[in-house]
């Protein structure tokens, strides 16, 4: 009884504000101003619509993130893989050394690099290129990869590398046979945690992103915060949050397997 | 086909893990490396297998110095203790693996595999994971991956001890079949004296990453170099009697007899061991092991003898055997 | 039979190459003369320009095609879009409707195309005295006004028949109307922490005879005699009760309320505000009047804001938006702002209109104010300067220190920032 | 070979975290301004004097330590009572901690649009319910003494579940016969935590708040979309100011100061609070004393 009490409050405390959105996107503005009176026209869809039509059209931030979080992945996983197994290989004391400096960079509020790599974006012209954006995506959450994924290389069984090299594999064909398909599970769960961090990153694209139809969904929102002209603009608002929140709600659901493991080897073993 | 190694030594930073080896192992000879845990035995394994960087000394196969090849070139074939099977591939999958990356065309492969898993007795799990097969299958294909290799030299690392003892007599032979037909120098890594001395025809005796002696079972048995190799080899365990004039002497207690003169000894405890009976007896000596037939009923007091030829002296200090 | 065949066929394919060439040239014709311009502009401003940029497209069909590009709503989060743009390269606009604040900084940056080669001497002339300034930067023209704004003093007519004139003038006043129970407060003003109470503090000083930064030798003058007394001049208001002590967390809008609703004498605000006060739910409606701030004699300014179009330098159409910019501060589509939005005009000859000066006689009002404007300090730090004068304001004003130390302090910060971004040595 | 292998990686971390970390220390010496053609001057320490003179970043600094230390301390504790209840078994645990982690999952700017509807002043939940229990319109993000809650509030919600999971891992490794001999020597729930939780989750709790300290010290997303570090820079942060700075009165030379101030400040604060966690939880040796007398 206590305990389903609490676990009420918990989900009302986790969920109310998204549940509040969703109930907010289907309200005409006039419901929106008398939340709790009895309106005859409350439930509308003109906020999905305006949302949906504008220009550009929502779903191309959807579609900007998708693509900065699938490149910055891809490019994290190729630079994190090798990097991660070789930690493993240098000296004890260099090894333990660079963990703690990852751990070190992990734990950085990388706001404050923002700076420098705006320069940087200046200095070799790479702002408004949306795939740029990987560079420092990659580079960002190369720390928490290389932990996580040596972790992954730390627990396989040293004889299986071993042996394949006596069957004469070469160091790049213990990686396509050996390595990759056995920390995959690890590989998964970094994937998708870097995933979550390019969709949702938002300093950095908001100082190497300026033209409107390159916005990543962070930026995009909170242009849409700043440039409303709508007296009550809060109905679009609510409408742009649920269709954002969409992707990540079902990411979470889908995923929350290898977000967890990830999340938590990461605590455990870092 | 050879096998050499001279005063083969691993230093890891100022620990010297094995030092000064030296051991020759000739063709379809069986050489078992035995030892305490943490000897040494796998580590030279792994240097002769090129897994671990040799820090003096050479290791020459077939007249070719292969000190310092890689392991991906030298023709060795290993079975691990853990057997290291490719989870995630079919037993199949993890014979072709090796072939496939040697460069042996498809429809050879095939027949290659086929013929192996034959061999091992194992034709119809070719589609299995390993993890559904049992211990000693996974033995089995972790042999036939090293066979399937046409290896210069075999290295077995404890292949048997993650089985039950059953299952280890069983196999033993099957073993020897399979390996030592192959004509190639054989080296087999175990800490179980038994089964280097059913499979071996030579054993070598590892101890702080030293060979303490290289010999034939027999030879070992009866004629230990040190006083080490005489408390490790051969159960129930040699009787050490206390140190007299610097020098120790030691008798099996398989040596041992009554006698109506001799020590007079007390019984403690026996153990029945099924074909034998193990008495320990408390001497003015030290305590002594003594292995009897089952039938003998023993009294309270003994007197205990033993003939003089089956003394085995050491000296104390250190602990070399003095003729 | 086949040979007409094949002549028939032939000359279908020669009318269709001529149809096809024609057509592509005169795509090309087409393509070529019709420039596209786009001009970034806050959203108030795009809305109250939308006819007069449907106009403009009308008359140049096939020419130029004018957009606007609606930005923010806050006038602030468009400088922040338009600097992020600026900053990584090519912007995606040609021009920016710019506050008058803003421009030292976007021409220092180098992002702003001169514009002294279209805009010649008689079309400078042309422009009311105080619309002539804050549109240069270093001896360049970057920007054409296309709205004025200048802080104003609004009184009660109901109460007085001559407005104050002099500073002692208005709190006497002041007084005597609040001891007389004719009004709750003397004078409201913008008192809290923000941009507004620097362009209250701007009239100040300068009516007490200094200047923020000195025009001559840029030296400070914060604290010197006159940047003092200002300072002690508004704290002394809310001490002498002529102010409410809330007036420290006055904008304009709370200053604007008080004075709608009959509570006070004067206030400082700016032209919009008139609009507002002749709506039917103004309870002073008809007994307000204007006039330039209280200051010693002579001296009396009006804080210049003011919003003007630029060009941004690397764009490819520099004419056409030279020519967009022409069409939308003429005079009838100044007329045109004026009578639709309030927005007070930039050119003379629009104040001079006789026919809108009958239609609405507060215009001549608007246009006396605008001949004694005065622009904030025209660096390109006027920011990070503004931030540490409404801070050390604030803290004099909610009687945290006195005003000696606080423009002290002032000073000494202000120095502190030039320096460290390199404006002196 | 290895080399090769790690190069890359370390290339591009050098170049993006220690990169900018050299160039920050370089330019906080120089004048790199609008007013300078955003070139490099040396300026001596003018950067530095001015920060130290400077009101609105020591005001930031305040404000975004007040900030760190309710939201983190309120997370931690919120997080170890959802850490609790998500240990015990029962049905749908599973399901409860998957929904719990979609907060943490959001993009921060979209909640953060999302809070500016609830806090806002009259028509969001908030307003209408403290109206309806008498308290009255409090504007929450209008008045400086309520906004910098509202901003705790969206943080601790955002980032409770992240230090939740981390809480969590921690409690699943303590074994449950350490509880039964407290148990069976009659200690009760208090004892249990205070002896046996606290002190083995030790490690756990450093690390979320270690993590959480820096992330929160460098707030940045959520005070610009929903404050915009308003009203009066009553919410602003450093890195907000920072981000000002450079981006809206392009003066790259003091916003690297005041990033600079900020690194080594969180450094320090990080050491700090370290240290004093140390202190306050005891160690594992003392809750082993009880355990086995």
């Amino acid at each position: 009884m206590n305990r389903r009490f609490l676990v009420g409050l918990l989900l009302l405390w986790s969920l109310g504000p998204l549940l509040w959105q969703l109930y907010t996107s289907f309200c005409s503005d006039q419901a929106l101003t008398q939340p709790f009176a009895s309106i005859d026209q409350r439930w509308t869809l003109i906020h999905y619509r305006n949302v949906l039509t504008a220009n550009p059209p929502f779903w191309r931030y959807l579609v900007n993130s998708l693509l900065v979080g699938l490149s910055s992945t891809l490019l994290c996983l190729v630079l994190a893989l090798p990097a991660a197994y070789a930690l493993n290989r240098i000296p004890c004391q260099l090894s333990i050394m660079s963990r703690l400096a990852l751990v070190g960079a992990a734990l950085f509020p990388y706001v404050l690099l923002f700076l420098g790599l705006l320069e940087f974006a200046r200095g070799l012209n790479l702002g408004n290129h949306l795939l740029a954006l990987s560079f420092p995506y990659a580079a960002l959450s190369q720390p928490l990869a290389i932990l996580l994924l040596n972790n992954a290389f730390n627990d396989l069984p040293p004889e299986l590398e071993d042996a394949a090299k006596l069957e004469g594999l070469t160091l790049f064909q213990r990686f396509r046979w050996i390595l990759i398909p056995l920390i995959s599970p690890a590989t998964a769960s970094t994937a998708i945690l870097v995933f979550l961090f390019s969709w949702n990153e938002y300093p950095i694209a908001l100082t190497w992103i300026s033209d409107s139809s390159k916005l990543t969904l962070p930026v995009a929102m909170a242009r849409i915060a700043g440039s409303s002209i709508y007296s009550v603009p809060y109905g679009a608002y609510a409408a742009a949050t649920v269709l954002g929140s969409i992707p990540l709600v079902l990411l979470v659901l889908i995923f929350q397997k290898p977000i967890v493991s990830g999340l938590t080897s990461g605590a455990v073993k870092g | 086909m050879t096998l050499q190694i001279q005063n083969l030594g691993r230093r890891v930073g100022k620990q010297w893990i094995v030092r000064h080896l030296n051991l020759q192992v000739d063709n379809s000879e069986c050489v078992a490396l035995v030892g305490p845990s943490g000897c040494g035995k796998s580590s030279t394994l792994r240097l002769i297998a090129g897994l671990d960087s040799v820090s003096e000394g050479e290791i020459i196969l077939d007249q070719a110095n292969v000190t310092h090849a890689p392991a991906t070139q030298r023709a060795v074939g290993m079975v691990f203790q853990s057997y290291a099977l490719l989870p995630h591939l079919s037993v199949k999958a993890n014979l072709d693996l090796g072939l496939r990356v040697r460069g042996v065309r498809a429809s050879e492969r095939q027949q290659r595999i086929q013929a192996i898993l034959d061999l091992v007795q194992l034709q119809d799990r070719s589609e299995v994971l390993p993890a559904q097969l049992s211990g000693g299958q996974r033995q089995r294909v972790a042999l036939a991956r090293a066979l399937l290799r046409d290896p210069d030299v075999y290295l077995l690392d404890e292949p048997m001890s993650n089985l039950d003892a059953q299952l280890r007599e069983e196999l033993r032979p099957e073993l020897r079949r399979l390996v030592l037909d192959r004509h190639k120098p054989v080296i087999y890594v175990t800490h179980d004296q038994h089964e280097a001395m059913a499979i071996a025809d030579r054993i070598a005796v590892l101890h702080s990453g030293r060979i303490q002696q290289v010999a034939t079972p027999a030879d070992l048995y009866h004629r230990p170099e040190t006083l080490f190799i005489a408390k490790f080899i051969g159960r129930p365990q040699i009787n050490c009697f206390k140190p007299k004039d610097g020098a120790i002497c030691a008798v099996r207690p398989e040596s041992l007899f009554f006698a109506n003169e001799g020590l007079p000894c007390k019984l403690i405890s026996r153990e029945w061991l099924g074909s034998s009976q193990l008495l320990y007896l408390d001497s003015p000596h030290g305590s002594l092991r003594l292995s009897c037939s089952t039938t003998m009923e023993i009294p309270e007091t003994v007197h205990v003898s033993w003939h003089s030829s089956d003394e085995h002296h050491f000296d104390a200090t250190t602990g070399r055997r003095l003729t | 039979m086949i040979m007409n065949q094949i002549h028939f066929l032939r000359r279908i394919l020669v009318s269709l190459i001529v149809i096809l060439i024609a057509s592509t040239c005169f795509g090309l014709v087409q393509a070529r003369t019709t420039e596209s311009v786009s001009f970034l502009m806050a959203a108030p401003f795009a809305d109250a320009t939308q006819d007069l940029v449907k106009q403009f497209n009308r008359e140049h069909r096939g020419e130029i095609h004018l957009h606007v590009i609606k930005g923010p709503l806050e006038t602030e989060a468009m400088s922040d879009l338009a600097i992020s743009s600026l900053l990584l390269g090519k912007a995606p606009f040609d021009g920016l409707l710019m506050d008058v604040t803003w421009l030292p900084k976007y021409a220092a940056a180098g992002w702003m195309e001169p514009l002294e080669g279209y805009f010649k001497q008689n079309d400078v002339d042309s422009l009311a005295t105080g619309a002539r300034e804050g549109n240069s930067y270093n001896g360049h023209l970057y920007r054409w006004p296309l709205t004025a704004d200048m802080g104003l003093l609004y009184y009660r007519t109901d109460l007085m028949e001559q407005p104050p004139e002099t500073p002692e003038d208005l709190v006497e006043v002041s007084q005597s109307l609040q001891k007389k129970r004719k009004v709750n407060w003397g004078y409201v003003w913008q008192g809290r922490q923000y941009e507004g109470l620097s362009c209250v503090y701007l009239e100040m000083i300068d009516g007490f005879g200094g200047d923020w930064i000195q025009p001559d030798d840029n030296q400070i003058g914060l604290n010197l005699k006159p940047g003092v007394e200002a300072a002690a001049w508004l704290q002394g208001l809310i001490d002498q009760g002529v102010s409410p002590k809330a007036v420290t967390n006055y904008a304009e809008s709370e200053a604007l309320q008080s004075f709608k609703v009959g509570d006070s004498a004067f206030m400082r605000n700016w032209p919009y505000a008139w609009a507002e006060l002749q709506k039917s739910d103004s309870a002073v409606k008809g007994n307000v009047g204007i006039t330039t701030m209280v200051a010693e004699p002579g001296r009396s300014t009006a804080t210049l804001g003011s919003w003007g179009l630029t060009v941004i330098k690397g764009s490819e159409h520099v004419d056409a938006a030279v020519e967009a910019i022409r069409f939308l501060t003429n005079d009838s589509a100044q007329k045109q702002l004026f009578l639709k939005s309030g927005y007070t005009p930039t050119q003379q000859s629009v104040f001079d209109d006789p026919e809108l000066l009958q239609q609405s006689p507060i215009l001549a009002e608007f246009g006396r104010a605008l001949k004694v404007v005065k622009p904030r300090p025209e660096t390109p730090l006027y920011a990070q300067v503004s931030d540490v004068l409404q801070r050390q304001l604030s803290s004099i004003l909610t009687g945290e220190q006195t005003p000696r130390i606080g423009m002290d302090r002032a000073t000494s910060n202000t120095n502190q920032i030039l320096i460290s971004a390199g404006d002196r040595p | 070979m290895i080399a090769f292998l790690l190069l890359p990686a370390l290339l591009l971390l050098l170049v993006v975290f220690v990169g900018p970390l050299f160039r920050y220390a370089w330019l906080s010496f120089h004048a790199d301004s609008v007013v300078t053609g955003l070139i490099a001057i040396p300026n001596g320490g003018a950067n530095w004097l001015r920060l130290v003179q400077d009101q609105r970043f020591w005001q930031d600094l305040g404000q975004t330590l007040r900030f760190s230390g309710v939201s983190v301390g309120l997370e931690l504790i919120l997080a170890l009572m959802i850490a609790l209840l998500l240990d015990q078994r029962w049905r749908g645990r599973d399901v409860v901690r998957t929904l719990t982690l979609i907060p943490w999952a959001l993009p921060t700017t979209v909640m953060a649009l999302g809070w500016r509807w609830i806090f806002n002043t009259p028509y969001g939940p908030i307003d209408h319910f403290t109206r309806m229990i008498g308290i009255g319109s409090l504007n929450i993000l209008g008045d400086p003494h309520f906004t910098w809650m509202a901003t705790v509030w969206a943080d601790v919600w955002k980032t409770t579940p992240f230090a939740a999971l981390i809480l969590l891992a921690g409690l699943q490794t303590i074994p449950v016969d350490l509880y039964e001999a407290v148990r069976l020597e009659g200690g009760n729930a208090m004892v249990c935590l205070r002896r046996i939780t606290l002190p083995l989750l030790r490690p756990y709790i450093l690390l979320a708040l270690l993590f959480r300290l820096a992330q929160a010290f460098g707030v940045f997303d959520l005070i610009q979309v929903l404050t915009g570090g308003g009203p009066a820079s009553s919410t602003e942060s450093v890195a907000l100011y920072a981000y000002w700075n450079a981006l809206r009165f392009l003066d790259f030379g003091y916003s690297a100061t005041i990033i600079m101030a900020s690194f080594i400040l969180i450094s320090l604060i990080c050491v700090v609070a370290w240290i004093l966690l140390q202190i306050i939880i005891p160690t594992h040796s003392k809750s082993q004393a009880v355990v086995e007398p």
